[in-house]
């Protein structure tokens, strides 16, 4: 890749991956804005300090294919393509909200483009992934299936009853364990009997593989072979990807649990963003000139997105009655 | 023009599962120990055959393959997942109640949830606690779900398939007792039965009786045999646990001044609860005496044969209602 | 001699777990994030510190974790498990449904399942349909099981003792709502409340008003407000949704003739109707106008503050209830 | 191990292995001919051909340790010691049945010998085997718990959320798959992506093996290691016990799905009991003059529980109203 078209490639995908990144900071920084005004209704869970996991993925991802989440899942659905003033007004409870205001935080969905939901139980996103594959794989397309999921969630023993299906069945599902070190305020130390997580998935033959998923470009090249052998008809595969959370659990944890320090530290050594910025220009591929306006762009989209969706009509109470059912069919009935 | 035929409650589960599958190449079918032999209770025969991979046998994993059943459902287009025995959704209640009923409503209308988690219930000879239960009061105090419990070959042909051209979660239970039962049934593939539409088994003047699953037929027995006593019951079988046919119970009550609900499900927070209440709500003036309910008592069911008897209602507990009320 | 003091509902369930677990070395407790804080509702604080190794925190493996709650309850002495939320439950529901509240009776008597998975429910703030469902009536349906939802600080602390010096598996839900509400509990340690017993919160004349967890406050407060009216209502907190205390409501029933029953949990197949349905059944008599339900709606709870109001009965709805059943 | 005293306790412990073989084996033909005289009700799950699983086991536990079954629990049951003339009563649903004919084969259970019952549920004893484990540390006992399984049951997430609490918290529970190839007339290869099912517990770093569960001696010595390890402290392990079904599922299972050639095939070259018989006789440690009178003793003591069992006692329909919650205690109540 030491061609003109190469480097343009190169830059082309640098940018792209500090862009989500950027912007999954600037949505949930936005967001964290307006929640501490109290525009934000019910708890917020920011995935800040994680955002190189869902940004690697972005690039390769197109709008057929699938994507589940979790509790913490703004970055997933930013990455997946979701418009951030709907998901700003669904925080805010407006009727414009995404899921017409129904769903909060932890329930952001946009099925236009395969964003299949953030989740409140952990550990139930496996197997609607797994399920969005077998459907792909019964229609011949050649799409992927993603599901997030924290480092707390690989407890619970749907990953391992999806798991042996989707490899039994070869199905086009990739497992991203979002491994923070912390579920809630329990360290993983108590929560899992080994940090080595990928051995786990190693006794059902699906490949596995640890990442650092503060680094956007190995999440990037890690996720890519995996897709690209699963669109040529491959199984399963499972990325352990290693990331900090720099915030609370939510935005009601006040982390006794951490010093301040521990996470000033974090967020000095493990910033993905800055870690990203630092790499890129060392390697020359991009300079702080290329990034800093993306950075303001980021900026302004979100504010822009808050200060619109703050605009936003509230859904009237007999709204509650809609989207319980399916609207009725006609149908002879006997 | 449509033919009645007689055909078992099986085949009727069997004919609505093929004709749906010719009609809609989505969908699936996932279950286990349903191949080859078409599954414990024998409904899928022979759509292996004529729908060569769409039957899908899986492991004992039911939170994974309904939650795989949620996804391939909101993915697009039908899917039934059978649960061998209805006591086993205990494993995969999340996958029911906190996926499938609410993804349509959290996510403010975006997602379809076609999915039909099928599954024999109630009493069997024999199996004890873990193989027994009824289990639609859980499910009915669930809101967006719906839930059938045919009483007849018609009402499971006809809401199976209403299920399957429908875009909501369905959880569907048969009465392990009813399989081998014969009924009429049209072989007109356009009709449906609707969900919420109970239907009047047996009309009568004196007494409404509503008869669920296998309390249906102890109850069309009671009616055929009180009538030789000149009591005249009119028999309703309400098909769903949810929606209820609260219309055609509360008219039937009008005109007959008596109910008694019959279920074999176990009485507390039942849907013969959720009726009789109902009635005592809605239909108070109308009633001219106590409502009554018959449901299995508050116990496990046991194993002997000796002891199951006592752990289920029997015709004469339902006489002895239908004589109460009429006191 | 015993005195009483105004604690918190919070404060109670934690007197109970600290009485109790002073009294009797063999209780555990099992739950997420219960350490260090004492978890995310903060019942267990300051247990960790005077019953170190007592306290275990679980991965989220609810199915897991409760599973051996029912081991460790089979293998001798009481243990409680915490599930963080309610809604949770369904993810151990078999563990729960076919194993602890199955366990004795299956095995003719051997087994003693003194397990206790307590649980907040009910309505919470901006948390969705996934955080705020109420599932007593679900329990309630299963024999083997009892079900504890107490109303005030007393009853929590007096059921929650005495579900740890039985022998029973015990559903203990408290509604999130009323943790931060003070009420009198006395400090007598070996005082128990007795389950199946519902207490009479307000006597009155002219209504009896059966109203349990977060309803039990609106309901008093309704009763208060219409005094000023003249109506004289009687308020009953049920305490247990298994067993349920029918022979109070029964009698209450015969002296106001009328019914109220209001419950947070959604309407079909709720104890709101199990108990309507039995006065309509064993009270009928007394009653001079229809039953009245006041509950959630059939619907998942929604997100927005607009909408989380139409999904949850209000004091007004009970007010329109008593107006109707008076008119 | 070639003193005298050593080859006295290699030939007793041979007679106890093989006594407790015959003894499971007459105990299940006996139900089984009992069951097409129709004294039996409901389905009968034999486990012959899986004898050497729970032979090999029996002579390492006390009363004090536990088991946890399965729907295929005789064996095991037998195995801790439960009486068979109860359990025989139990099949019949007699009110002297080891259940007092409430539970029947699929939940016979004696918890005076520290058998915690036979499920109905697969998957369902990890958890109870793991909490009794839980109560034997917390009394800091040095016994241990063991829970039987099918292949099959390994496709359930329980067993990991169970095996990952295990090994975190060194619970001594000795994980016990009965790998008979098949789950009901599914074969294991459909129901498990791998046949190496130990190695799905490797990634827990819980120690596992493979053995021939046909072969009691090499049960008993690989559970002899485990169990020592667990009673001097040690967490949880793993093993994969290969052995074959003769029977069909059930008692209703007409085995349409293998051919009769197959199952004489396994009944003529992998029978626990023949196998066991040469073996013995080849290494000089019995003779078939030391099994044969075990044989006729497991027959005769099995034929009488059946008799017995079939003149015991009707219970009275009254009995279905004991035992659905404990007798009421007196209690202060406010
Ligand atoms: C089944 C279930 N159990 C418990 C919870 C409560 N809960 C919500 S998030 C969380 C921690 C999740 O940790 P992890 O999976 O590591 O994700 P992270 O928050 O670190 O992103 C817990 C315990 C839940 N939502 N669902
Ligand atoms: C949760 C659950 N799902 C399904 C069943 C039905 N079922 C009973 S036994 C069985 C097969 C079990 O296979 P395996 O675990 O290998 O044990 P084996 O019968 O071979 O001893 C199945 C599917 C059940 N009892 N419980
Ligand atoms: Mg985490
Ligand atoms: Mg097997």
């Amino acid at each position: 890749m030491t061609t003109a078209s190469g480097d343009n490639a190169a830059r082309a995908l640098h940018l792209d991956l500090y862009r989500m990144m950027t912007r999954i900071r600037a949505f949930e920084e936005a967001a964290l804005y307006e929640s501490g005004r109290g525009n934000v209704y019910g708890p917020l869970h920011a995935c800040i300090g994680q955002e190189a996991i869902p940004a690697g993925l972005a690039p390769l991802l197109r709008p057929t294919d699938y994507v589940t989440s979790t509790h913490r899942g703004h970055g997933h659905a930013l990455a997946k393509g979701a418009d951030p003033q709907g998901m700003m007004a669904e925080l805010f409870g407006r009727a414009d909200g995404i899921c017409r205001g129904k769903g909060g935080s932890q329930h952001i969905a946009d099925f236009s483009v395969g964003m299949l939901g953030a989740n409140g139980i952990v550990g139930a996103g496996y197997g609607i992934a797994a399920g969005a594959a077998l459907r792909i794989r019964q229609a011949g397309r050649d799409d992927v299936s993603v599901v997030f999921f924290g480092d707390g969630a690989m407890a619970r023993g749907t990953l391992h009853e999806v798991a042996n299906i989707c490899v039994l069945w070869k199905l086009p599902v990739l497992f991203v364990c979002e491994h923070n070190g912390f579920a809630q305020w329990v360290p993983s130390s108590e929560n899992l009997c080994t940090d080595a997580v990928a051995g786990l998935m190693a006794g059902y033959g699906m490949p596995s593989r640890q990442v650092d998923g503060t680094d956007a470009l190995a999440m990037h090249g890690c996720a890519a072979g995996f897709i690209a052998d699963m669109r040529a008809g491959g199984g399963p595969a499972f990325i352990d990807a290693r990331a900090n959370r720099f915030h609370g659990h939510n935005s009601m944890d006040a982390q006794a649990y951490r010093s301040r320090d521990d996470v000033s530290r974090l967020r000095a050594e493990a910033d993905p963003l800055a870690l990203f910025r630092a790499a890129t220009a060392a390697a020359g591929v991009l300079a702080a000139a290329d990034m800093d306006p993306l950075d303001a762009a980021a900026e302004a989209e979100m504010r822009a997105a808050a200060e619109a969706a703050l605009a936003g009509p509230w859904p009237d109470p007999a709204d509650a009655w809609e989207d319980i059912l399916a609207p009725r069919k006609a149908h002879a009935h006997g | 023009m449509a033919e009645m035929r007689e055909i078992t409650f099986r085949e009727a589960v069997n004919e609505a599962l093929r004709e749906e599958m010719r009609r809609d190449p989505r969908i699936l079918i996932l279950g286990e120990d349903i191949l080859p032999g078409g599954g414990v209770f024998g409904v899928h025969g022979g759509l292996d055959e004529e729908f060569p991979g769409r039957l899908l046998q899986t492991p004992i994993a039911e939170a994974g393959f309904v939650g795989m059943g949620v996804g391939a459902a909101l993915a697009g287009g039908p899917v039934i997942c059978e649960v061998m025995f209805a006591d086993f959704m205990t494993v995969c209640m999340d996958e029911i109640i906190n996926q499938a009923a609410k993804f349509r409503y959290m996510s403010g209308g975006q997602a379809s949830v076609p999915l039909i988690v099928r599954a024999p219930c109630g009493m069997g000879r024999g199996v004890g606690a873990q193989h027994t239960q009824s289990f639609e009061a859980l499910f009915a105090h669930i809101p967006g779900l719906k839930v059938a419990i045919p009483g007849t070959p018609a009402a499971a042909k006809g809401l199976l398939k209403s299920a399957l051209r429908g875009d909501d979660p369905v959880v569907f239970l048969e009465y392990k007792g009813l399989y081998a039962m014969r009924g009429p049934v049209s072989d007109d593939p356009e009709l449906l039965a609707e969900f919420g539409r109970g239907s009047v088994e047996r009309p009568g003047r004196d007494v409404t009786l509503v008869a669920s699953g296998t309390m249906l037929h102890k109850g069309l027995e009671v009616a055929a045999e009180l009538a030789a006593d000149g009591v005249d019951i009119e028999v309703i079988d309400p098909r769903c646990a949810a929606p209820i046919d609260h219309e055609l119970i509360l008219a039937s009550v009008e005109r007959t001044t008596r109910l008694v609900v019959a279920d074999e499900s176990v009485l507390e927070c039942s849907l013969a609860s959720e009726i009789a209440a109902t009635v005592a709500e809605r239909g108070f003036y109308s009633l001219d005496a106590p409502v009554r309910r018959v449901a299995s008592p508050r116990m496990p069911k046991p194993f002997s044969p000796k002891l199951e008897p006592a752990s289920l209602p029997q015709k004469a507990d339902i006489a002895a209602a239908i004589r109460e009320v009429l006191a």
